[in-house]
């Protein structure tokens, strides 16, 4: 009978739990979150959930009321990110929410959070598809397509790149799309691709890929990978000898690249979103400080990005007076000169926002500001 | 005869009950409660037709999410239209005659399930020539190397971009529709003749060739059946969900559909039912150790990622004190249900 | 391709493989006793790297000293997960086992990223191992060099603890059977404990010298390798130790020259494992060295 | 004219172990014959080339005009042998009635969507098989203990049920394998009475392997003794009775010799 009394005691306990409800707080305005907290992808989730901490911190009010985050985990898994958002609009009753990181999740949220009419704005999604067709749904990064573009402009115009190998995670359709726009727009410009391999989230051997591209004697490598893959890759380019500018997008900016890759990333190129030289807002210079007396750390551009994806639904809860969606929905289309921790945003067409990219390279262990390209 | 008909009648008003108490959902239910009903009816489809070659037949098969995938894939290349397809193709476009064909939602369910059994059906060749641990490893593979061919194949699927915007077709009536039916023909595939002869491979294959059954001939037919339901059930989670990509489907995914039918009970479809809808409701019901608790006097943060943590540790309890799972081999049956009511109170 | 590439990729190659196999050695082993796919090996890299991380960071430890302590915390670690998730499930059946293992993965990956985190850190590389050198035009890194010598003086130690030692003679036994090696007065629990400790291990020693190459530890850094380590052990017969290493060789060297010789098939690659994997199953159905598996009672 | 049952020159090695060296055998319809010999003489080797278990190195297996040899074992069981095995091998997490019917399974006319659809031919078919199943274990003894788990019977029945599941896929020849191992002398006479019976009732042909001498001895018409893979004497119950070279074999070279 040890097998009922056991099955028995797992029931209670689930009851057990269910009974303590949520802590409930009187007159808040409920946020919610759905991001990645556990699972393949889980680096990204933490590391926005830190930046919207900040955010938070920074900004604990809206229209009198404390706001509440309800922070729902995704498994890093597209059934249970719809999941999420369907419990955070039905039981949590959040007035707008922030998430997903990575665009296949957000995919099967958005639909969700439009048909309830609650305004989602995204961190890090950053494929075009996402915010395809869809009202309720923003974002505060870049779409792929622009990266890519800008990152071919860079190549051709300052680093006066002739070839270049490009260096695919085919596992990612953030690696995937980048890196396909790169190339129509390097090509464009009458650069010529002389290499395309490809590596898979989770590797960590690229000496082969590496020495195929380093057979072809590019002048630069476009990697438009995460950092976990982009780290060990410039280590193990430099250690074959390959010495050529390693160009690659948002996703590789964080401490971590820096921490594992050391002497070997130097000389990385980074299209991206902000630098601390270059914080062109007050909102900002507040948030890096704040980032680094919390966190002990360098602020990265995923805690940016998630503390953007909040300050625009709370400055656009604000602007539009209410909580109410379609009006919240309205003030964050409206959005203007936006001054935003990773620079000043004005939203677009379909959610997507224009703001300028910022250059930046690693230079004796730190990331170091190049210069500015505006839309 | 007269027995056997009582079973028929309360066999179609349980069936019964269940759809008056979706019904209820449907009405009265929020979208979140629907949504893990939907969840477990999908879950459930996936795990009894899983069990069927695990449980049932024995094998120790890694490669649902080969099947799941595929049915997944091709249900959702038929029912979007040539401009959704379109829009969503912006790196490579589709290919020839799949940008331009469109079928109904049944059709593409009903493809997705044949094209998941055609794919069981050649790889059945090498993965049935192998048993034990060697197919667990070989249909593992499989899986994995259909994963790899969805990110590679950006012509056909998309690659790792996936497909979005489809119509949200599944409903309470598919999900719990397809998945009585699939423990309808499970149940009674098992029972049959065919089905004993499963379970004869299953306790010794040897013995069971000894009286003249053909393995590979039964091994596959259950292989075939299960894939077709999974793939069934592909197609209806991408129309639940409305957007695929071959993340979706790890081996992970298969890892849970194994938790799913070991703790319900290897060899028993209750069992997986059982496991199923556990799975499904459980993992909504245990976020609540990830939000923050008031005791009144004393308020517990939430701890981000809690809720794996303890999945984990029910998960080897469940199996160290109940290793045969919820439900053993044993099945529900009305006689059993009827013989405990009438059992004096202890 | 010239010579020079080639010779770079093999070595690439057999590097990688030796890695493989040194992971494959510990899944092996307890397969061999236990009969389970023990699917928290893979973890136990993971456990073993960030123990190696905290006894140089948090004690600052030299490495010399870290790294055994990393290593010997595994073992430990080992036995624990066997006396936890293995020993009450001894006589249940097999699949039940198999769950527990899946069940202590997600535990150790998940107890990681609410304890440490999820992003990833750097792993210090100590300078005599991250050295290049230039031989014949070719760049190599010592430590590729360094691995490969390494798996094997581990896997001569073994055998020799297995064909030489009275524990590796219970072991052998217990691979067989269980009750008559009880009956004849071996304290099976106490086998399996040594087993698991000398498994881990190694896999604890993998786990450094994976993350002395590729520097990065995070808390599915285990997953990937713990594949391609089952999967070298099936190649190679699963149960058999030199079977075990002669797979992760396979493996190795077969990813990177396919990668190498047709960069254009990079994208397959991980399709390619299994593909070698299921291509040596069809002709020889119980992997290279391996016999017949018996179901034991 | 083509020849009932016919064995010739069987070979089987494992690696360079030879198993069994040179069995020739030729059964006429209706016999019993017994197949004698110590242990890991090689007899139960004989049985698991005969029914394609492992199929031989070398020699042929013939019945009824056709070449058995290398045929997978479930289609020689189709053609007409069945076995048992030594180590009872039972379906032991099914019912006794099901071990049975599974039995019938080869021989169903229903097709696999008859069966799925319940259409009346399935349904009569698995009537009938359950009927006829019923009958098996009645005249083995086992009709009332038809719906227990067959692993939960005690060991005389397993043996029993054995045979009854084999007789189940209505065979022309019957291998038992070592049928009396385990049982009581009481079981055993039992035993032979009921192997004789079923020899008459069912036609068959049999052939077994046994190790109780009195049980052989006292049931079959014919014997051979098999030691080290070869077969060192053949002939009447009586004739090996008095064969020096077989009691050598059973005894061990005598001291004094």
């Amino acid at each position: 009978m040890r097998r009922t009394s056991f099955i028995a005691l797992i029931a209670v306990m689930f009851l057990v739990a269910g009974a303590l409800s949520p802590a409930v707080a009187a007159d808040t305005i409920k946020i919610g979150l759905y991001l990645p907290m556990t699972g393949a992808v889980a680096a990204y989730g933490q590391m926005e959930w830190d930046g919207i901490q900040i955010a938070n911190a920074m900004m604990p009010e809206v229209l009198g009321k404390k706001i509440e985050l309800v922070l729902v985990d995704t498994k890093s898994d597209k059934i249970e990110a719809a999941n999420a958002v369907s419990r955070l609009i039905e039981k949590e009753k959040v007035v707008g929410i922030l998430g997903e990181a990575i665009s296949g999740n957000s995919m099967a949220g958005n639909p969700i959070s439009e048909a309830a009419k609650v305004p989602t704005v995204s961190p890090t999604a950053t494929n075009p598809l996402v915010n395809q067709g869809k009202n309720y749904a923003f974002r505060a990064c870049f779409i792929d397509p622009f990266q890519g573009q800008v990152a071919a402009q860079f190549a051709r115009d300052k680093l006066k790149a002739g070839s270049a190998a490009v260096i695919i995670d085919i596992a990612q359709d953030y690696c995937v799309g980048l890196a396909n726009f790169f190339v129509k727009e390097f090509v464009k410009l009458g650069g010529k691709v002389v290499s395309t391999t490809y590596i898979q989230t989770g590797d960590q051997d690229f000496s082969a890929q590496l020495s195929a591209v380093q057979a072809t004697k590019p002048d630069i490598i476009y990697a438009p990978n995460y950092y976990t893959e982009d780290a060990l890759m410039a280590k193990q380019a430099r250690d074959l000898g390959i010495n050529v500018p390693i160009l690659t997008g948002d996703g590789a900016q964080a401490d971590a690249l820096i921490e594992v890759g050391g002497k070997a990333v130097e000389n990385m190129y980074f299209t991206g979103h902000f630098h601390k030289d270059a914080a062109s807002t007050e909102r900002s210079k507040e948030y890096i400080k704040r980032f680094k007396e919390q966190k002990g750390k360098e602020a990265d551009a995923f805690g940016a990005l998630g503390a953007d994806a909040y300050f625009l639904l709370v400055e656009s809860i604000k602007a539009a007076g209410t909580t109410d969606g379609t009006k919240v929905r309205d003030a964050l289309a409206a959005v203007k000169d936006f001054q935003g921790v990773s620079g000043v945003i004005t939203m677009g067409e379909s959610g997507n926002p224009v703001k300028s990219m910022v250059i930046n390279k690693v230079e004796n262990g730190k990331f170091a500001f190049v210069t500015v390209i505006n839309p | 005869m007269a027995k056997s008909q009582r079973h028929l009648l309360l066999n179609l008003a349980g069936i019964l009950l269940v759809f008056l108490v979706l019904l209820l959902f449907e009405r009265h239910g929020s979208l979140y409660q629907v949504r893990i009903l939907n969840n477990m009816a999908i879950f459930i489809t996936l795990a009894v037709s899983y069990n069927l070659v695990n449980g049932i037949c024995g094998l120790l098969h890694l490669g649902p999410n080969a099947f799941i995938t595929i049915g997944a894939y091709t249900s959702a290349l038929l029912t979007m239209t040539a401009n959704e397809k379109m829009m969503n193709f912006i790196i490579e476009p589709l290919i020839w005659p799949l940008s331009v064909v469109h079928a109904p939602f049944v059709l593409s369910l009903l493809a997705g399930g044949l094209l998941a059994s055609l794919f069981a059906f050649l790889i059945s060749f090498p993965v049935l020539r192998v048993r034990g641990d060697y197919l667990a490893i070989v249909t593992l593979g499989f899986g994995e190397v259909v994963r790899v061919l969805c990110n590679a194949f950006q012509s056909v699927t998309n690659g790792p971009l996936g497909l979005k915007g489809l119509s949200p077709y599944t409903n309470l009536w598919w999900t719990w529709g397809v998945a009585i039916f699939t423990i309808a023909v499970t149940t009674k595939l098992v029972n049959s003749s065919y089905g004993r002869a499963m379970k004869a491979i299953r306790e010794d294959e040897t013995a069971a060739r000894a009286m003249g059954i053909d393995p590979f001939k039964h091994l596959l037919l259950a292989f075939l059946v299960s894939a077709f339901f999974s793939g069934v059930a592909g197609g209806l989670l991408a129309h639940l969900i409305t957007t695929i990509s071959p993340t979706l489907f790890t081996f992970f995914f298969t890892f849970n559909l194994l938790i799913i039918i070991v703790v319900g009970g290897l060899g028993s479809t209750t069992g997986a039912v059982l496991g199923a809808a556990l799975f499904a409701w459980g993992g909504e019901a245990l976020r609540v150790v990830e939000s923050p608790i008031d005791l009144g006097f004393l308020r517990i943060p939430g701890i981000p990622g809690m809720r794996m943590v303890i999945f984990s540790i029910i998960l080897m309890g469940v199996i160290i004190f109940a290793r045969r799972g919820m439900m053993g081999r044993s099945e529900f049956s009305w006689d059993a249900l009827w013989a405990r009511l009438h059992r004096p109170a202890r | 391709m010239t010579a020079t590439i080639l010779l770079q990729q093999l070595i690439n190659g057999i590097s990688l493989g030796s890695l493989y196999g040194l992971v494959a050695i510990g899944y092996t082993m307890v397969y061999g006793i236990l009969r389970l796919i023990n699917f928290a090996h893979g973890d136990l890299l993971m456990v073993a790297s960030y123990a190696a991380i905290y006894g140089v960071a948090l004690f600052s430890l030299p490495w010399f000293v870290s790294f055994p302590l990393a290593i010997a915390f595994t073992g430990c670690m080992g036995i624990v997960l066997d006396r936890g998730a293995y020993k009450p499930l001894r006589d249940a059946p097999r699949i039940s086992l198999l769950i527990s293992a899946i069940g202590a993965s997600f535990l150790l990956e998940n107890m990681a990223l609410v304890v440490i985190g999820g992003i990833p850190k750097g792993f210090p590389r100590p300078a005599m191992f991250a050295k290049v050198i230039d031989v014949l035009g070719l760049r190599i890194q010592v430590l590729t060099i360094y691995i490969p010598i390494l798996t094997l003086i581990f896997l001569a130690g073994l055998l020799y603890i297995i064909y030489r030692t009275r524990v590796g003679k219970a072991m052998r036994a217990a691979s067989v059977d269980f009750e008559t090696t009880r009956l004849m007065g071996i304290n099976v629990d106490r086998i399996i404990a040594i087993t698991f400790l000398i498994g881990s291990s190694l896999a604890a020693a993998g786990g450094i010298m994976w993350a002395l190459k590729y520097p990065q530890v995070n808390p599915f850094m285990g997953v990937i390798p713990g594949l391609k380590a089952f999967i070298a052990a099936v190649l190679g017969g699963i149960g058999n130790i030199v079977g075990a290493v002669i797979g992760g060789f396979l493996l190795g060297l077969g990813e990177i020259m396919i990668v190498a010789l047709i960069p254009e098939l990079s994208q397959y690659r991980d399709a390619f494992s299994f593909v070698i994997l299921i291509l040596v199953l069809l002709f020889r159905p119980t992997g290279i060295m391996g016999e017949p598996i018996t179901d034991k009672t | 004219m083509s020849s009932f049952f016919k064995l010739d020159n069987l070979v089987m090695q494992f690696g360079g172990l030879t198993a069994v060296n040179g069995f020739s055998l030729e059964l006429r319809p209706g016999e019993l014959v017994g197949l004698i010999g110590p242990n890991g003489a090689g007899k139960t080797t004989v049985f698991n080339m005969i029914t394609g278990v492992y199929p031989p190195t070398s020699g042929t297996i013939h019945w009824l005009g056709q070449d058995l040899t290398g045929m997978p074992l479930h289609r020689i069981t189709a053609r007409g042998i069945a076995r048992t095995f030594q180590n009872i091998r039972l379906f032991t997490d099914m019912s006794v009635l099901e071990n049975v019917m599974v039995s019938f399974h080869q021989k169903i006319r229903a097709g696999f969507w008859s069966a799925m659809l319940g259409l009346p031919a399935y349904v009569r078919e698995d009537q009938r098989i359950h009927r006829e199943a019923m009958d098996y274990l009645q005249e083995l003894g086992l009709a009332h203990v038809a719906e227990e788990k067959a692993g939960s019977l005690p060991y005389g029945r397993q043996r029993r049920l054995e045979i009854a599941r084999a007789l189940a896929t209505q065979p022309k020849v019957l291998l038992l394998d070592e049928p009396a191992a385990g049982m009581n002398p009481q079981e055993t006479m039992e035993l032979a009475n009921l192997v004789r019976e079923l020899r008459d009732r069912h036609e068959l042909t049999i052939f077994l392997i046994e190790h109780d001498m009195k049980f052989v001895m006292g049931l079959v018409e014919r014997i051979k003794v098999l030691d080290y893979g070869t077969t060192i004497a053949e002939g009447t119950p009586a004739e090996i009775q008095g064969n020096p070279e077989v009691i050598k074999a059973y005894l061990g070279a005598p001291k004094h010799a």
